[in-house]
């Protein structure tokens, strides 16, 4: 059915919900977006036609309160729903209640969202399809757990069937672990999805985390782009991502979108959607999940693959099938993305929300920024602290390496704490110049002795920093009051008495 | 020129992380000479462009440029896409930083929510006992005790909005050896 | 011969000066950039490794002075100069002179960038090339110029031989017109150029801008990478650059790039060069001139192609040949640049330098922003008044035009008169999305009623200003002391006698 | 809420282009309501966020976003890729605006240097005759009687550095019919 989307709101917020309204308002198409309280000046309002708030600032208040974004798409007369990625984008309720109110979900069905949504079913439903899945067991009893292990052979893995993210997974090394790990595991899985039901899986390593992005026309019919590598994560949370990979053979590629696309045309599924991997130390490669939405690291997709994936998903919600240009698309260069995250890498990687007091963007060819800041602002505690991504596409890989680490060098996220020092650090490590790493390896490297040493120069730092104090009133910058003044510096410690005492020079 | 005194504390996690230094500073603006003393050391630098945000200085030949911004007593810095803050601080502090260690502050590493108190006041801690555990973005962190020590005060219950910093316990060392 | 370069001079300033530090920078090698004394405090020596003062503002005692270029290079220990375009950068005694001093130039040699210096001997060797020029004749004296013009046959054009630019050019439709407007010509070549001697073409209409980017190792080789359209000109000064044309077929590339190889391998050119040509009506294609240099445009090759132009400079100075990548790029989607000046379209494109208050940039898929200033600076009146190119590339042309419209969107230079409504008045032309427009056509766009009538609406104007003038000090923008003052602005007027007054409102 | 008189002069090419324009503003916090009104005209917009250079209007139902930067009494807008400057006026100016065409005030276009000057204090010129030339940026820039006129005054010689606006010469329109 063809239908003309004239209206989208975007059910979402920062650095995608920006994003999605770039290609919006080059398509043509109006854009609404939704704010909570919290975000009433956020950049994702300010570069909409129309905005509604939603609701204070928790996330399940607004951004996750399906009868409130109805009601906006309602009063607003949008005709489609953008969900981005988090928040309610792989909630089949949402998508039941978009189709309820007459409003276009732009991404998959009801059915395959629902089915995907659980582990213990998508692998099922992976293995029907002719995937290979780890080796494993869904829905064990207790009293069969360690019997499972041994049989699937050790060292293993328990997941939350309901979970996603990497969170409550426990690793179990022998038969007499099992008892007391499966216990914790079955009570974090309570806590954190309401559904105790594990699954058990071969602990595969060293494995990289490989994914595929598909692309389907809902009638049976998909594409594949090609894969991202995105093993570089701490705490099953995505840090770097690259497209190629460089492991990933043509052959490899082959098989691996083969399975995806297997998997995709099973479902009738709609729209992009990314098959998960680990790709284990043979080359074989074995079903994780299938994640129903763009993925925050789709941008290495679309400057390798040159093509809009968010302009591709509103073709296909238009009913207009799969785009030409995605069918024909090639390969070409490499790209590496590094999410720009608000926390301490010093301080065990703990949230720094705060004011963004000034912001500082590179330039250049091959770089792109996804961000939620372009200048000052807030972070605020209520939402994920991922505040930009930094994207850089090279015709090869260590062209991208090295532009993505040029454009950190032009980059200042002054007044919070980010992890930029930490990227810079590891887009230099010698391992990740030469791909050598797994899935497991960025915690190690964290680990390491002097990883988080600081090359720079002390005395370069204490000069900047007593410029910076000593300055002088001059025009102020960007979009207040400018001061023409010259006169000295009201706040500067070298024009006054206090705790600033002035020391007798050397000459005297 | 007469040098001036410049007390700056490097700020990581929102706590000053080293004793503050203190900096001797001397700008000649007609050659854009600065040398920076602390310590036993004295360095020669040269302060090429001092433009909104942005200074270009010059070291052994090299130039690096480092953008800034200066919000009250604390200077953000960034340079080769590492980011620094200094804290400017009183010359009472300095003396302050190197009392005993017999006493611990528990401080908010971030800004957000108590989410337990898990001691009272008078409690005796082991080294590692967890004192409070604090929420942010859905993260939890918990506070633990430097050393074995026994709950001096307490500031803050569940549920409380705590920010960056804030001080939310202060322990006395129980001595062990 | 093979010599590893290690510290690279770019002798010029300006978005150029920015755009080749950031390759050298990626490329590991040191950069040394010069400055006059009124570029003190400009982007491209904030972004060098070391840099040099070459003397006072006027360029002809500090970017045209091949003596002290020479000697800062010398100084600094840099082993390759990049003389970016205009200034040096075709000046074969400035080639004589690096060599002298053991300077490598990133550029072609010296002979065949004298040789094509002069319009009339690059006429002569693109014809002993085989190349097709336009009909026409060189140094032809007075009193034969009449003759010429009516055996080329009217409308005929008198160009400078020594010109560039389309300086000088004065077209004849008459051989009574030839007297006056030869004598009329030579004077202004005289002045200019420093040389009187003429050629006579004719004058092809309705023609289009179509150049050829080429590539040659120096030992006869040579590469081509396409074409660019730049018809979109006023007074000779392109405006908008796209790459590929939209009037050029397969087969028109493939006898274009013919004639520009066939040219560059003639010469044993070296590096990076442009065979500039006007296509006629009939898809005839007729050679204009050669530059021997990166072209201003250069950069919707690169995002077309997928290459980095000015690293394969360094890789042919390098003596490592054309680089495969090169020889194997192919062109994928679309591209457009279009020039921001500091003019005013509204005053007959007059220059406007002076100071820019702030800056805001558009981010996003697809965009480059190559500017000589990324923050607040100067716009000095001694340069070229071009500030910054915006590019967009799209997976055709209209996703990059409306990509590009929409990057217009998201940027604001405050304080200075840029063409950046105009550039976007273009852009939105329907002549402009349906690529029907010839070299004359802006010009006479310009001219049209009604041209520049602006859309937006005035009472958001004056709301905007008025809530610009009423507003209270906020935190100060980015680098300066920031004042957390909630006091009301003692610069507004709504709080303060004097030439405001308060009127008494409706409600009273 | 009482209302506030503003009195804005659109600027192009560095030159009040028309009559200022009387403006009536008022602005409600409670509700983000704005309202502007001159000559006979009364718009209604919601001011949406009204951040640091940044603010975002409501109007007819349809947000735009306008970037902006004041500079004493002249503030820079953009939106949509279009800039604009207006100045802030005085009572007096609007007034001056007003005056007979009996003159014309001769103002450098743009910054930069006199090349030529043509003609002579108590000259007579017909219109379209040229008073200075101009150069900036490589370009010559003609400046032209706008009707006959006598040179009443002149300001600037050859190879003087001028200001955008600043004036070079006046004239005295000749009735000639």
């Amino acid at each position: 059915m063809r239908r003309r989307i004239n209206k989208v709101l975007i059910a979402n917020r920062g650095e995608i919900a920006v994003r999605i309204a770039r290609t919006l308002r080059e398509l043509g198409i109006a854009i609404v977006a939704v704010y909570s309280e919290a975000d009433a000046e956020a950049l994702h309002r300010r570069v909409a036609d129309e905005s509604r708030c939603i609701g204070p600032a928790p996330a399940n208040e607004s951004y996750l309160s399906i009868d409130k974004i109805i009601e906006a798409a309602r009063a607003t007369g949008a005709d489609a729903i953008h969900p981005g990625y988090g928040f309610l984008a792989e909630n089949p309720k949402f998508v039941g209640a978009c189709e309820e109110a007459g409003l276009v979900f732009i991404g998959p069905s009801q059915a395959p969202m629902f089915e995907l949504g659980d582990k213990a079913r998508a692998r099922k439903i992976a293995e029907a399809a002719g995937v290979l899945t780890v080796p494993g067991l869904a829905e064990v009893a207790d009293d069969d757990l360690a019997a499972a292990g041994t049989k699937i052979g050790y060292p293993v893995l328990l997941k939350p069937s309901a979970g996603g993210g990497g969170k409550g997974m426990v690793e179990v090394h022998a038969a007499d672990e099992m008892k007391e790990k499966s216990q914790a595991a079955r009570r974090i899985a309570k806590a954190a999805f309401d559904n105790d039901t594990l699954i058990v899986e071969k602990l595969v390593r060293p494995a990289r985390h490989i994914e595929i992005q598909v692309f389907g026309d809902g009638q049976g019919d998909a594409v594949a782009l090609g894969e991202r590598e995105c093993s570089l994560q701490r705490r099953h949370q995505k840090v770097i991502e690259e497209c190629p990979s460089p492991v990933v053979d043509e052959a490899i590629r082959e098989r691996m979108e083969a399975s995806a696309l297997s998997l995709t045309k099973s479902l009738k599924y709609a729209g992009a959607g990314t098959v998960e991997f680990l790709l284990g130390p043979k080359g074989e490669h074995y079903f994780l999940e299938m994640n129903t939405r763009l993925q925050v690291e789709h941008p290495v997709t679309e400057m390798v693959y040159g093509v809009d994936l968010v302009a591709a998903q509103i073709a296909v919600a238009e009913g207009n099938g799969i785009p030409q240009s995605l069918r024909d698309a090639k390969p070409r260069g490499h790209a590496i993305e590094a999410r720009i995250y608000a926390e301490d890498p010093e301080a065990g990687f703990l949230p720094t929300p705060g004011p963004v007091l000034a912001v500082h963007r590179p330039e250049g060819p091959g770089i792109r920024y996804d961000g939620a800041l372009e200048g000052e602002g807030e972070v605020g505690v209520d939402y994920d602290p991922m505040i930009a991504k930094l994207i850089a596409w090279g015709p090869d890989r260590d062209s991208a390496r090295r532009r993505l680490l040029r454009a950190f060098g032009d980059l200042a996220l002054l007044g919070i704490t980010t992890n930029s020092g930490f990227l810079v650090r590891v887009l230099e490590d010698e391992r990740f110049a030469k791909a050598k790493f797994a899935i497991d390896s960025l915690e190690g490297w964290i680990a390491e002795d002097g990883f988080f040493d600081d090359p720079n120069d002390k005395a370069l730092l204490y000069a900047a920093a007593a410029c910076a104090f000593g300055k002088r009133a001059t025009r102020s910058g960007e979009g207040s009051e400018a001061s023409m003044s010259a006169d000295a510096d009201v706040y500067s410690p070298f024009d006054r008495e206090g705790p600033w005492r002035a020391l007798q020079g050397k000459a005297d | 020129m007469s040098k001036k005194t410049l007390r700056l504390a490097r700020v990581k996690s929102g706590i000053h992380d080293d004793l503050p230094t203190e900096l001797r500073f001397e700008s000649l603006v007609a050659d854009h000479a600065l040398t920076v003393e602390w310590n036993d050391l004295e360095q020669s630098l040269e302060k090429l462009v001092d433009s909104a945000g942005e200074l270009l200085l010059r070291k052994d030949g090299r130039s690096t440029r480092v953008f800034w911004h200066r919000l009250g007593s604390s200077v953000y810095l960034a340079t080769g896409g590492r980011h620094y803050r200094f804290d400017r601080v009183e010359a009472s502090a300095v003396e302050a930083a190197v009392n005993d260690a017999s006493h611990a502050d528990i401080k908010a590493p971030m800004t957000g929510k108590i989410v337990k108190v898990a001691v009272s006041v008078g409690d005796t801690l082991k080294e590692g006992d967890t004192v409070l555990i604090v929420e942010a973005m859905k993260m939890e962190h918990e506070l633990k005790a430097p050393f074995d020590a026994v709950v001096e005060t307490l500031d803050g219950e569940e549920g409380a909005q705590v920010d960056l910093g804030q001080i939310l316990a202060r322990l006395a060392r129980v001595q062990t050896d």
